[in-house]
């Protein structure tokens, strides 16, 4: 409450990141001591550069894609798990499309934004249908890209999230798989300037924002209207499908980061050092990164523990 | 073009209407593909209304015009005296010649991806990409402009008893004025083209920013009337330099 | 007579860029005259004799290659209004007023305002622009534009008026409007004038000695002295002497078509 | 430029690579942020021999430079024809002033996401795009070189005896040419500053995706050989194009 | 003889674009003339008397509003190698050599090379361009393309020849030049010519007949027969009546500078 602001750059997705808008909505980052501004990106990758260059301190996308960015010279900690979006994260085939696993896909085109966790699904997928990922046309696109090129046919197969996945199936594609159903983590949070993090006013800016996160949680619940109003205005997503995203998502709490565990604990066995093993085995072999990172120093959970305090 | 080819416009701005309207207002085309006149109507009255993206849609025109002037105008004022310079004297010409003659032939937009790792997505690269668009233009259209001087004009100028410096801005600048104006107003196309580019580097905010951005969930009304709106401000931009040239140089008359 | 304009030796070289770097071509060589005070001397000569070498020698545009060249007994080493010049092409600042095309010269070299102002004035209608002082060159026609340039020359009261074919490009009905206006100027201020042209009657009808000027080598062929009164009408054009002038010179000119291409 | 100044050139051009070996090498700017010439030279190599991203070098210029030709022959193939007709016919010329007029003033790169929606991420809309961006320029310049013929020289053809159709073949478009070379070069240069911002439709292969790509994951050098090889073969072709005008115009002299 | 050219009571009009849309410009009215076989007639007036405007309804290039305009007994009603136009601007095509340039008419009207080549090989002879058949226009002298203009028209054997100011933009000497290049080929074709000039001299030297229009109305004010014997040389403007006419004409032609701005 006495200390003074702090000013935070915060780089967002164009999804229904209900913690993010309910704080928005409901003035949390200001409550808790912290002024957010948030700047919209395309995909977590999009957002590389202008955490590199110190445009924003704090990006929001997939753990995976953060992770891999970093083996390959993003210095960036994951600081924070906002949630798991698996059950709203799926595979859609372009109308008319016969395919019906992954095995069928040798010599088809597919779809994802480069480098991203939905890239990863695709590589995962296909190594457990024992399919030569090479044998793939991998067609890397921004995700709105992605919807049109499987409208329009120039692609067979897509990982897409919401609310993408709606509007493709409602112009004709097929969905035929989530992640959730095939067990795959969808976990996205929040990554940070490595330096910037290891300053003191990084870390405190940090827990401020952990906690306005968690606290916008409690504030949706108690009532969903200003939160939904916030999302539309700030990612054009109609309230009805953005309560459905919502309600598909498993959201995380400043505890769970802490907790022993969870599957969004930053420090405990099978929380999120688990899914970076998970990542960098995949990756690694499909040659989507070509170094062992630094693994679960990768994970920086001091400000979450600081906000759990 | 005299009164009664004007018609001939007329007839065809008003049956491409027709058609358009016809298409959409029947269904015969999908108001998801191809949103029809009063679909963009009032998409135009609910942005001008409630602003798109939590900006008023006069701050997203405000702050794309000012991209545009601010790197216009930064490139007019270090290109027109770089160039004048350059024209008027072949060594300082030959030493620029290498630095221009690389720049120049590479398109702006390949310059992005290394702005945002420079420079980040503040105002900054914006403005620097469209300043870098503009400016060989400005350079090579100065420094043209007083090489074309005819000698004649400048022995007149000799003749009359002036001095280097009042030389320089009695009779180069002014007999120069013409060639920089075209530079001006090549440049003030360029800025306004470079506008949309130029919020691809993560603007939250811009014409460029809302077509682009309106795009991605498939928000057709807005990128048509964001489209609309980058087109006759373009159109706009264009009239008025071109005002302000024959008011300028009205002394070449028409 | 004071003598305005000392020419004697006089050289000018080129430096071909054609040819191997250290051949030069002779424009003018050995040119001799001597110009007297109120004089109006024309010089006639073909195509390429080196006759603008020579006035832009005298303007101070360039530099003799030898010999010696002196304006009322000082050496000429840069342009100056008091050797102003009346080009062929009617070059007139486009940017500025008749009126301030005039003026910019006076006003520069830091005269005031009310010196050159009714100066400005008197010159102005002597040529007759008195009432388009405030047009711009290019609302003017081309005898118009020629007159300005003289108005520009006279308002700084020269040593020496030099004019390279002022008229040659105006119509030959413009170009008899013309004549009787520097006949006119002549009588009122009274100006020693250096004039080339190509037309022979035009150098008859105006000079008091016209400078018939041969090619390889580019140097002066012979002097006439024009013997009739001023003020001069067009009516001496009828005169026997003149037309017998006048055949002898052209004849004296007459390239053959060969050499004109 | 004469040889002498020839030299100031070399020697600036010199200076400015000594500065950025000695930068770079010495270590005093990391070479992370900026590649020395070595790196460069050695990613070229590297590229050469291994390619980017599974295509090999040659066929990432190679789809840049057909997209680029390919979207500027069309604008050619059909501008100088649309453009001469409007030039030629008044009404003509006032019934495609409204479409143009609307057009012309949008940058194209307004359109990517539109071209996008309808036509995907196929070749189609890259080259559209480029088409697109160079259509106004070729007709509005053919256009105004028919218009600006001097009448004389129609008269002279009339004089002769032609027919109307010699008149066109004969006179018209010989007249026209240089107005159109012009023209072609403009849009010449256009296709080529376009390709990159195609290439940000969905592009899997191309130097525009080269650069961009190569950008995302940090690989600078990459990024830094693939503008340079734009700027190379932008110069060429305008050099080219160049000598092409030169060689058709031959009797416009220099 | 033979009447090449009769107009009768011959008028055009203009409507004047800046007045009230009714209004119109009598730019030509009641001209009467009619020209023989072999005649050179020459045209001398003020500037916008109407001398282009009559050239180019002969030529075809716009119709009279009213009166006769006949060639050979026929009605002119568009324009025809018949006759030819040698314009006052070199209007060459600029892509074409010299021999294509003169080729070009004959050869879109079907005439075989056989017979077009030898004759175009005839006419560049004529003008003396034989040598530069191969050139192109930016390589010709100003003199040099009012030849080919000439070799052009000779061609196609035209009944009568147009010449609208056709060396107004020479200078004298070249001017003197182009006079007797027409003089020798008058004598080799005979053709018949109608040539419009603001020199008085040049009229007099090449004119069977020199026309004098006035303005205020655009028509014909007088005809003046010239009596000397072809073929003419230059000693002729040596002679007194070329002098005496010469003068008359001028003092007929002498517009107030006042008109002439
Ligand atoms: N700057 C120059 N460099 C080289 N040669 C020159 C230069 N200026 C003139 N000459 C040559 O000097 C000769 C004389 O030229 P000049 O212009 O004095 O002739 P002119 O008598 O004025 O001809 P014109 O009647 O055509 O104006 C010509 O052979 C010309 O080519
Ligand atoms: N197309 C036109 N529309 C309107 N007025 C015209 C047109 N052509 C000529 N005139 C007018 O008709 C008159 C005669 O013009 P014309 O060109 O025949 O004069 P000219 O005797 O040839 O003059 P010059 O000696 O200057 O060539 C002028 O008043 C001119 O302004
Ligand atoms: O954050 C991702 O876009 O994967
Ligand atoms: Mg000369
Ligand atoms: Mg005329």
């Amino acid at each position: 409450g006495q200390e003074a602001m702090i000013e935070v750059n915060y780089g967002y997705l164009p999804v229904p990141t209900m913690p993010l808008f309910a704080a928005e909505a409901h003035g949390l980052f200001e409550d808790f001591g912290v002024d957010v501004t948030l700047i919209k990106f395309t995909s977590g990758p999009a957002q590389f550069q202008s955490l590199q260059a110190g445009s924003i301190d704090l990006a929001q996308g997939a753990l995976a894609a953060f992770y891999m960015a970093s083996t390959r010279g993003l210095e960036a900690k994951w600081v924070y798990n906002i949630g798991d979006a698996s059950a709203i994260s799926g595979l859609v085939l372009s109308k008319g499309s016969s395919l019906e696993s992954y095995a069928d896909l040798a010599d088809q085109s597919i779809t994802a934004p480069p480098g991203s966790i939905l890239h990863l699904f695709h590589v995962s997928q296909a190594m457990d249908a024992e399919l030569d990922f090479d044998r793939v046309d991998f067609v890397p696109l921004p995700p709105p890209q992605a919807v049109s090129a499987i409208q329009n046919g120039n692609v067979d197969a897509a990982w897409l999230w919401e609310p993408l996945l709606s509007i493709a199936e409602a112009n004709g594609a097929v969905q035929v798989s989530n992640a959730s159903e095939i067990g795959l983590h969808d976990v996205f949070g929040l990554a940070a300037g490595g330096e910037w993090v290891e300053s003191e006013e990084g870390r405190d800016a940090v827990a401020r924002v952990s906690r306005a996160l968690t606290a916008g949680i409690e504030a949706y619940e108690q009532d969903p209207g200003p939160t939904l109003a916030k999302i539309e205005e700030m990612t054009g997503i109609k309230p009805e499908l953005a309560q459905s995203v919502i309600a598909r998502t498993n959201w995380a709490t400043v505890t769970d980061q802490v907790a022993e565990s969870n599957v969004f604990s930053l420090t405990g066995p099978e929380g999120s050092g688990a899914i970076i093993d998970w990542v960098e085995d995949r990756a690694l072999a499909a040659g989507l990164i070509n170094a062992t990172g630094a693994g679960v120093d990768f994970l920086n959970p001091g400000p979450a523990q600081m906000a759990a305090q | 073009m005299t009164t009664s080819y004007r018609w001939y416009s007329m007839a065809s701005g008003a049956a491409l209407l027709a058609l358009w309207s016809v298409l959409t207002l029947s269904g015969l085309v999908d108001e998801r593909s191809l949103p029809s006149p009063v679909t963009l109507a009032q998409t135009f009255a609910d942005l001008l209304a409630r602003g798109y993206s939590g900006s008023p849609l006069w701050s997203h025109v405000g702050v794309s015009i000012f991209r545009a002037l601010a790197g216009f105008s930064l490139a007019i004022l270090i290109g027109v005296p770089l160039g004048l310079l350059i024209g008027r004297h072949k060594v300082l010409e030959a030493v620029f010649a290498p630095i221009i003659g690389f720049f120049r032939p590479i398109p702006p937009i390949a310059f992005i991806t290394l702005f945002v790792f420079y420079f980040g997505i503040g105002e900054g690269p914006k403005i620097g990409l469209i300043f870098m668009a503009c400016l060989w233009y400005v350079v090579l259209n100065s420094a043209e402009g007083v090489r074309n001087i005819p000698d004649l004009i400048i022995r007149a100028g000799e003749n009359i008893g002036l001095t280097r410096t009042q030389l320089f801005f009695k009779v180069v600048l002014p007999a120069a004025l013409p060639a920089i104006m075209t530079a001006i107003r090549a440049a003030s196309s360029i800025s306004w083209t470079l506008v949309v580019a130029s919020e691809l580097i993560g603007a939250q905010a811009g014409l460029g920013f809302m077509i682009l951005d309106s795009a991605q969930y498939f928000n057709l009304p807005v990128t048509y009337v964001g489209i609309i709106i980058i087109g006759l401000i373009g159109l706009v931009w264009e009239l008025a330099i071109s005002a302000v040239q024959r008011r300028v140089l009205h002394w070449q008359g028409k | 007579m004071t003598e305005v304009l000392v020419s004697r030796g006089l050289e000018k070289c080129f430096s071909s860029p054609g040819r191997a770097s250290g051949e030069r071509i002779k424009a003018v060589i050995d040119f001799n005259l001597v110009i007297e005070a109120e004089e109006i001397i024309c010089i006639v000569g073909p195509s390429g004799c080196g006759k603008s070498t020579f006035l832009d020698m005298v303007a101070g545009f360039t530099e003799p290659t030898s010999g010696l060249l002196e304006i009322m007994g000082e050496e000429i080493n840069r342009p100056s209004p008091d050797r102003g010049v009346v080009f062929q092409q009617p070059v007139l600042f486009p940017w500025l007023s008749v009126y301030d095309n005039v003026v910019l010269g006076p006003k520069s070299r830091g005269v005031k305002p009310g010196d050159y102002g009714p100066e400005a004035d008197r010159v102005l209608k002597s040529v007759g622009l008195e009432k388009f002082r405030d047009h711009y060159p290019y609302q003017l026609s081309g005898g118009m534009k020629q007159r300005a340039q003289i108005a520009r020359v006279l308002v700084a009261g020269p040593k020496l008026i030099l004019m390279d074919e002022p008229f040659g490009a105006l119509d030959a009905q413009m170009r008899i409007n013309m004549h009787e206006l520097l006949i006119s100027v002549w009588q009122e201020y009274k100006p020693t004038i250096l004039f080339i042209t190509h037309d022979v009657e035009e150098a008859l009808f105006l000079a008091d000695r016209v400078i018939v000027m041969s090619q390889h080598p580019g140097t002066i062929a012979r002097i006439y002295d024009i013997p009739f009164e001023r003020p001069r009408t067009y009516a001496i054009t009828a005169d026997p002497r003149f037309a017998e002038a006048r055949a002898e010179i052209v004849e004296l000119l007459r390239a053959k078509p060969e050499e004109r291409q």
